[in-house]
């Protein structure tokens, strides 16, 4: 609870502070704010709020681990993204206190236990993205990205809601215990419910953006700038994809046998689809955004996995987030205007430390040992491997073909002929890199300590 | 513990050392780990395992960090580190070894192939094959053929679509053992699974077939030997083809014993395959560097069967083989190395006359080609008389396909030999050898010979360890430390 | 000096010889360097002759434990009986011969030291092969002969015409000898798998305690062993590398192609006696190559003009004889040959040699002529040869010969029979060399015949040696009818060796009739030296160029084109092979199989990216058709699923 | 239920209502190319789900829904600003609100 206000509150000042027109400071409230937001989401259950607490919005252990990588992932978002952001001075608040908002509502999505939270979580982590994807306004691409996400999204969520209006016409609930109770009851043939949840996972597949929903994805991605897709691709989809898991992995466990054929269907999709198309691509960012569908594909494995679904999905979201980011700075220090992939020849082999942190990124992404997203990967598969074995064959199989597209990458990163230019990279950079190399190459370890 | 953690620092070290520092420090730096490896030695009985790194409780994902040697494992690391020393003298005058980046991923791929050969646990194992991809990979492709990046990626896909099958069978390896520790891995029960037990017997074989390389899987083999740097070439096959022979004997059979059954006969087959068309093929070969992966596909389909059988003599036996063939392929490509490097080719038809211009050279390379026939007094000569024989035994029919590899073995080497030395002298002007050539082929002739007339030391060392693999199958060992 | 220690220093001496020669060879004088190889081959000889005087009973003296595998050992042991000292004492005597004629021969050769180096290993890896108390070490002996052979044909392998001739015959030997070998090994497999040793006493002793349970496999193992021998014996089919194997220098063509290697097959079937006792099948196919070899052989060398070539098919020809008098099981007769034809083919080679060097490297005996007066010591000792091998009375080869004859009249009078006709053809082949090179007029130019001349002593004193050898080597082993009590000491000697053979010994026959088969043998000799001597000298006839020559002259001359049709059998089918293999089978399916495969998963990414249009009414359009997917899934499955 | 029924309507007839305008507004979704009337049509979507919402809750006689609908209808308030600047400033870009102008990120 006091995570949410903090941030929010901090959103807010940044916003004040703004008017100062000096984004070191604004810099320095944000970063604080969120730092102050991590360590009070780090002890959330130790001590006594000031604030009520609410039933709606709860935080187990679970859900304090997902609200403190979403937390963690937003600075690195943040910090990575400053150098771009303090171009247009005066725009720099607005920046920081949309994505701060947006990350409130994604707490919300995290911590959520009622749908009243779930749609208002969502809905506040949603619209202040589709300001931030147009926030260029001069870029057309931007402003298209952003009708397209717009009008995508706001149809999803007509969807949405029109699932849980059915589910809640047929269990006369918003609470998601009480869902839970009614569908262990027998509620789980009815088709109104069965209907609803379809729905509910359609606009889930949407946000998490998984086939057959996913085609916002690569365009919304390549239109926004390095820094909204960064905070995108790690924050949104994490906290999506945690609610997805958890109504369905609690609230709907009755109906999994249900579900999971379509699941199934979309993970091999997606998985296909996200890898052979990435293969294509010219533009660094639409290629992250087919990836991203592709590693999305991996991880609603989780949706099928009632007991370690959760934990599961935490590590994969450390390896996912944190490459992606590492790898999205890299691409924002490459960019000369264009995003296009072959800005990367070389670049590996002249600077070390964007070749070590690329080379492991690629690597942990491609599910090579001892990276996290080998054992995130490993966690998702192994616990489907008993009940959907061909599934999981199949699954390999896209991760090779995807391992042919990150090295493919990296090849042409650390060629050494190559006009391996050398770029200056700012501290902040440095820093982010560095982190996000530290989860990439040591996150796994949290298995081991708990 | 300390054998895989001072390359790794060594390593690291040597990225960032000045040029001129850097081919001293490659060379002490394997000496060192060289050295390390010996004071294991010294204090080794090969009766008992040596657990260097043995926590007592089960870490989630059923991960227990045990790291440790028996003879097998022991003799590899000694094989190892003798090799990267060895491959880094003999680079000492080329300037690939004065380049900081190359000695550092050496000696980081040194790190992760002890730390193969000494893991004890499956998800360990695992995450050092997949390692040892890293620097070699980076190794083809900086200082290889710069126009290969095609081979790059067929070697790179091969191996990874091997070892993500490999990985298929640790998961379902984890229905039927508590933990991924060797021990109780080896322990899993399939009576009455068979089929499970082949099947992911199946799967671990798949990643190994594909290293070694088995005879439909060898495609990535020759395109890469061929872009890649001599030094590249000799690490691939004096050692990482070595891993998966490793892993056979000691991950993959006493695994998955329960599915021998229904494996042995098939890969034998192919192992038989392999003999006679790895031969056949390196007959006509015009590029001496393809000519010797052929050939090293003969050799290896020959150990890969014997291995199979999985009788006692068949094992020692192949680990003679095994490092014989280390020798064997160093020498083999180092000789093209030379020839390459003094006239910037390597076909058979630009070649002749070498032996009259560089008369030592010629001497050595005549060894090294009897050698690689393993005739006797070679370690060669053991292995595969005993692997013969115990194919010979088990089928007669595998046996007469294994011997054919005698003959050849013959043809395809000297037509080699004859072919670059002998003959009407096309080459003019050849730079005879320098004095670490000089070493290297002393070293390997010297190795060769003593394991040729005296291979009990390597046996001694390794039929403890293999009684105790089954006696551990078996089952009659309670042993888990 | 006990005796295992004197039979090492024995072995180890013509080592310790390589070893020297091979390292400081260059740096000393040359004189040094083939004295000193000699003299540690002569002295070796001499430690020999007393193994010999103090010979009692079989004695092993074991070296050490080469490996322990799980349910056998190999071991480097060394056995001491009759049969190995008697090969020692040939290997050893002439081989010192031949070092010493090298010293003269290889005189102006710039790789001296290493002739000596490789002659020397020589000597090393054949004691080994005689010495050796089990197949293991006779196996190292066996491949390394195999490898001194090969380096020495190859010898003058940068020769600026023949080089890569030489080199080619010299890679054609080592090959067919490995397929000899190969068959060695299976014998040794099924040796240990049946036997679980390979010690020769041992193996014996199980044999002879119960011959009948090995009667099966002892059928398979001498087949085995007996395609060794043929490969190392040079007998039908693997006998084409030796007359190839003439490329090497002379000494060597004496020492390795003539005297000792190709006789080790002989040692291999007489020191495993009693396998093939056990296989009457694999002594009748001994029997049946041996005839074939022989007639072949002596019918190639009929019309050969190269003088080195005549006399290596004449080798061929004997080891054929000596390989029927095996397949008659008369063990001690076929090593009285092999005695009696290392003398005299040894003094046929080093004459031809002394021949060769004084004609300056010219070999083709059409350009010679009348050499008798120019090069006298040579004439005599090769005359000497001659008679010796053509079986001219109480020389040596008479007596070995006629040996064989008798055994072949008791078996079947038609082997016998054949057996004349190759001794005939044998004669005849010798006589026409021999007059044809030391009769008649010189036709080698007068330039050439300027140069001529006798050779020096270290060349002379071998070939005297040898000749007196082959004019006295019968004493060895006289048939009864002569001496009732010295007849046959020499097969009384090895007997001890040779454990249940069943000698047919010529006592068995009366002695008129031996005495006629001996007068027909002399006769049929006597007759064809007559015949010769008119043809070629009193007709004054030549060796015929090409083109005049008969259809069996053809097939003579073009040693029945059995190199051709090898070639055509096997090395072109198998070359072919690699060849198809590389470019069809490997290329095109394996290698562009895979890559069509990736490039097509690789190319279907263009399709799979055409779905992402880039209009966002057909994004909507495809989420409806999700939801509607969905929906209809719910309806199939709700339908199923309760 | 009474209440349900003094209307003389059944609680599927609503139900069947809210679908049908719930449909519509998703067919002009697809059909139509005019931003604005996109916009427009998703607000009838969300409207249809207010009334379903609402019947529920009538239904089930609890108020929770209403609440429900009032976040709806905030949201939607809010998701129509955003929509509205959003659409102005693509107009702003490339002179048109017809969607169909939008595909230059594509493939």
């Amino acid at each position: 609870m006091d995570a949410l206000i903090i941030i929010f509150i901090t959103g807010l000042i940044g916003l004040f502070v703004g008017m100062l027109k000096k984004s070191e400071l604004t810099l320095a409230v944000i970063s604080i704010g969120l730092i102050g937001g991590f360590i009070s989401m780090l002890f959330i259950n130790d001590y006594e709020s000031i604030f009520s607490s609410y039933a709606g919005l709860t935080f187990s252990r679970t859900q304090q681990m997902f609200g403190l990588l979403a937390i963690a992932l937003t600075l690195l978002a943040v910090w990575m993204g400053y150098v771009f952001y303090k171009e247009e001075t005066e725009h720099t608040s607005d920046y920081y206190g949309l994505i701060l908002f947006s990350l409130t509502g994604a707490l919300c999505l995290i911590g959520f236990s009622n749908m009243f939270m779930f749609f208002l979580g969502l809905e506040i982590l949603s619209i202040p993205i589709y300001v931030l994807v147009g926030i260029q306004k001069g870029n057309s691409l931007a402003s298209e990205a952003s009708v397209k996400y717009f009008f995508t999204g706001s149809f999803a969520t007509a969807i949405m809601l029109f699932g849980i209006a059915l589910i809640y016409g047929s269990t006369g609930s918003f609470d998601i215990n009480e869902i839970r109770m009614a569908i262990d009851m027998g509620m789980s043939h009815s088709p109104m419910l069965n209907i609803g949840v379809l729905m509910m996972m359609a606009a889930f597949l949407f946000k998490v953006g998984a086939v057959p929903f996913h085609f916002w994805g690569p365009d919304v991605y390549q239109g926004a700038s390095n820094a909204v897709m960064a905070y995108m691709a790690s924050v949104v989809k994490l906290a999506a994809l945690y609610a997805f898991v958890h109504l369905f992995n609690y609230t709907f466990s009755g109906l999994t046998p249900f579900v999971s054929g379509l699941v199934l269907f979309a993970i091999i999709v997606s998985l296909f689809l996200g890898y052979l198309s990435a293969l294509k691509q010219t533009s660094f960012r639409r290629m992250m955004a087919y990836s991203s569908i592709a590693n999305t594909g991996f991880a609603l494995f989780a949706v099928l996995n009632p007991q370690f679904g959760e934990v599961s999905l935490w590590i994969f979201m450390i390896g996912y987030a944190c490459s992606t980011i590492a790898l999205i700075t890299i691409n924002m220090i490459v960019e000369n205007e264009t995003d296009e992939i072959v800005n990367w020849k070389g670049i590996g082999y002249a600077n070390p430390l964007i070749g070590i942190t690329l080379v492991i990124s690629l690597l942990s992404m491609s599910g090579i040992p001892p990276f996290t997203g080998f054992f995130g990967k490993y966690l998702l598969l192994s616990s489907a491997f008993s009940n959907y074995l061909p599934f999981v064959i199949l699954a390999i199989i896209a991760s090779l073909i995807g391992a042919y597209l990150y090295i493919r990458l990296m090849v042409l990163s650390l060629a050494r002929e190559g006009e391996g230019k050398k770029f200056k990279i700012t501290a902040l950079q440095a820093i982010v890199l560095i982190l996000s190399l530290g989860g990439t190459v040591g996150g796994w370890l949290v298995l081991m300590i708990k | 513990m300390e054998l895989i953690i001072l390359p790794l620092i060594l390593g690291i070290i040597a990225f960032f050392l000045p040029t001129n520092w850097v081919r001293p420090f490659g060379l002490l730096a394997s000496l060192s780990v060289l050295a390390v490896s010996f004071v294991h030695l010294m204090n080794f009985d090969p009766e008992n395992y040596v657990l260097i790194s043995n926590p007592a409780e089960i870490f989630p994902l059923g991960l227990t960090f045990k790291m440790g040697y028996d003879g097998l494992a022991l003799t590899m690391v000694l094989l190892t580190n003798a090799v990267i020393s060895i491959i880094l003298l003999a680079n000492w005058n080329r300037d690939i070894s004065s380049n900081g980046r190359f000695t550092g991923l050496t000696l980081l791929m040194q790190c992760a192939l002890l730390g193969l050969f000494t893991s004890l646990d499956g998800i360990l194992f695992y995450t050092f094959w997949e390692l040892t991809l890293i620097p070699i990979f980076l190794i083809l492709y900086w200082f290889g053929k710069q126009d290969n990046n095609r081979a790059l990626f067929k070697f790179f896909l091969y191996t990874l679509l091997g070892s993500l099958m490999m990985l298929l069978s640790f998961i379902g390896l984890a229905y039927f053992s508590p933990s991924f520790s060797y021990f109780q891995l080896v322990q899993a029960n399939f009576d009455g699974k068979a089929v499970e037990a082949a099947l992911i017997m199946g799967g671990i074989l798949f990643a190994f077939a594909v290293k070694i390389p088995l005879f439909p899987f060898h495609t990535w083999q020759a395109p890469t030997y061929t872009n890649a740097p001599m030094a590249g070439t000799m690490l691939l096959s004096a050692l990482m083809l070595k891993m998966a022979l490793y892993g056979m004997i000691k991950w993959m059979i006493p695994i998955g014993f329960e599915g021998l059954v229904y494996l042995k006969w098939p890969v034998i087959t192919l192992g038989g395959i392999g003999i006679v068309y790895g031969a056949i093929i390196a007959m006509k070969q015009k590029d001496l560097k393809t000519l010797f992966a052929y050939a090293s596909i003969s050799h290896l389909g020959l150990i890969a069967a014997g291995i199979m059988l999985f009788t006692v003599s068949a094992i020692e036996a192949s680990m003679v083989q095994i490092i014989n063939h280390s020798i064997v392929a160093i020498a083999l490509f180092l000789c093209a190395g030379i020839i390459e490097q003094r006239l910037q080719t390597r076909n058979i038809e630009d070649l002749g006359g070498i032996a009259k211009v560089a008369p030592h050279f010629g001497f050595w390379f005549a060894v090294m080609t009897f050698i690689s026939v393993s005739v006797p007094f070679t370690a060669g000569f053991i292995g595969e008389f005993v692997l013969i024989k115990e194919l010979f035994t088990a089928h007669w029919v595998i046996g007469l396909t294994a011997a054919t590899t005698l003959v050849f073995g013959a043809v395809y080497m000297l037509r080699a030999y004859q072919g670059s030395m002998f003959g009407p002298s096309k080459v003019t002007v050849f730079a005879d050898l320098t004095w670490n050539e000089y070493a290297v082929f002393g070293i390997l002739t010297v190795a060769a010979v003593g394991f040729g007339l005296y291979p009990q030391v390597i046996i001694d060392f390794i039929k403890p360890s293999i009684k105790f693999t089954q006696e551990l199958m078996a089952g009659d060992l309670t042993f888990t430390k | 000096m006990g005796k295992d220690l004197l039979l090492l220093t024995l072995i180890s001496l013509p080592l310790m010889g390589a070893a020297i020669n091979g390292m400081l060879g260059k740096k000393m004088p040359k004189l040094i360097v083939g004295s000193l190889a000699t003299i540690l081959v002569f002295v070796s000889f001499l430690i020999g002759l007393t193994l010999f005087s103090g010979l009692d009973k079989t004695t092993i003296v074991h070296l050490f434990q080469v490996a322990k595998f799980d349910d056998f050992t190999l071991d480097a042991n060394f056995q001491l009986d009759s049969l190995s000292i008697w090969m020692t004492l040939i290997i050893t005597g002439i081989g010192s011969l031949i070092h010493l004629f090298s010293m003269g021969y290889m005189s102006h050769d710039e790789g001296y030291h290493k002739f000596f180096t490789y002659l020397n290993l020589f000597i090393f890896s054949m004691l080994l092969l005689v010495l050796g108390s089990n197949y293991f070490v006779l196996f190292f002996g066996w491949e390394g002969v195999g490898i001194c052979s090969y380096l020495l044909i190859g010898f003058h392998y940068n020769d600026a015409e023949k080089g890569i001739a030489n080199s080619l015959a010299a890679r054609k030997a080592f090959i067919m000898n490995r397929i000899g070998d190969a068959g060695l090994l299976f014998a040794l497999f099924m040796m240990l798998n049946k036997f679980h040793t390979l010690e020769f006493v041992e193996i014996g002793k199980m044999i002879s305690a119960s011959p009948e349970l090995y009667t099966g496999i002892a059928g398979c193992i001498t087949l085995c062993l007996f395609l060794a021998a043929t490969g190392k014996s040079a007998q039908i089919p693997l006998f084409t590398w030796l007359p190839d194997a003439m490329a090497g220098p002379t000494p060597v063509s004496a020492l390795i192609h003539a005297a000792t290697m190709v006789t080790a097959g002989i040692y291999l079937t007489v020191r495993s006696n009693f396998l093939f006792e056990l296989a009457p099948t694999t002594k009748d196919i001994i029997l049946v190559i041996g005839i074939a070899t022989t007639v072949v052989a002596a019918f190639i060398a009929m019309r050969q003009n190269d003088i080195k070539k005549v006399l290596a098919y004449s080798t061929v020809s004997q080891l054929g004889l000596m390989f029927v008098a095996l397949g008659m099981g008369a063990y001690t007769v076929a090593l009285f040959h092999v005695t009696t034809h290392a003398f005299f083919k040894a003094l046929l080679f080093l004459g031809s040699g002394s021949v060769i060097h004084a004609m300056s490297d010219e070999q083709d005996i059409r350009k010679m002529g009348g050499l008798s007066k120019l090069t006298p010591i040579t004439h005599i000792t090769f005359l000497i040869g001659t008679l010796a091998i053509a079986g001219f009375p109480f020389l040596s080869g008479f007596f070995s010969k006629d040996e064989i004859l008798a055994h072949a009249w008791m078996s079947s009078p038609i082997v016998y029979g054949i057996l004349m006709v190759a001794v005939t053809m044998t004669a005849i082949y010798m006589f026409r060399l021999y007059f044809l090179v030391f009769h008649g007029s010189f036709r080698g130019g007068e330039k050439l015949k300027s140069h001529v001349h006798e050779s020096g002593l270290s060349m002379t004193i071998p070939l005297m040696v040898l000749a007196v050898l082959s004019v006295f080597g019968g004493i060895l082993n006289l048939p009864g009818i002569v001496f009732h009590n010295a007849g046959h000491w020499m097969s009384h000697f090895l007997e001890s060796t040779t454990y249940g053979l069943n000698q047919i010994e010529t006592e068995h026959m009366d002695g008129n009739q031996s005495i006629i088969l001996m007068c027909i043998a002399s006769t049929v000799a006597l007759s064809v030296m007559a015949w010769a001597y008119i043809t070629y000298v009193k007709k004054q006839a030549v060796a015929k160029e090409d083109a005049d020559m008969n259809a069996w002259e053809k097939l003579s001359s073009n040693k029945l084109y059995i190199d051709e049709i090898y070639q055509t059998i096997f090395v072109q089918p198998i070359l072919w092979l690699s060849t198809t293999l590389a470019s069809q089978f490997e290329q095109r399916i394996l290698n562009n199989g895979i890559f069509r495969l990736t490039s097509a998963i690789e190319a279907s990414g263009n399709y799979t990216k055409k779905w992402q249009s880039g209009f966002l009414s057909s994004y909507l359009f495809w989420m409806v058709m999700g939801i509607i997917g969905f929906i209809s899934y719910y309806i199939i499955k709700s339908t199923f699923w309760n | 239920m009474e209440q349900l029924n003094n209307i003389g309507a059944s609680l599927d007839f609503y139900i069947f209502v809210s679908i049908a305008l719930f449909s519509i507004g998703a067919i002009g979704v697809l059909t139509r190319k005019n931003m604005i009337v996109l916009l427009m049509c998703i607000e009838l979507m969300l409207n249809a789900v207010n009334l379903l919402l609402v019947t529920f809750s009538t239904f089930f006689g609890n108020g929770d829904a209403q609440i429900f609908v009032f976040f709806i209808i905030v949201v939607a308030a809010a998701e129509a600003t955003i929509g509205l600047s959003i659409l102005i400033m693509a107009y702003r870009n490339s002179k048109s609100i017809d969607i169909e102008m939008f595909n230059k990120l594509n493939g």
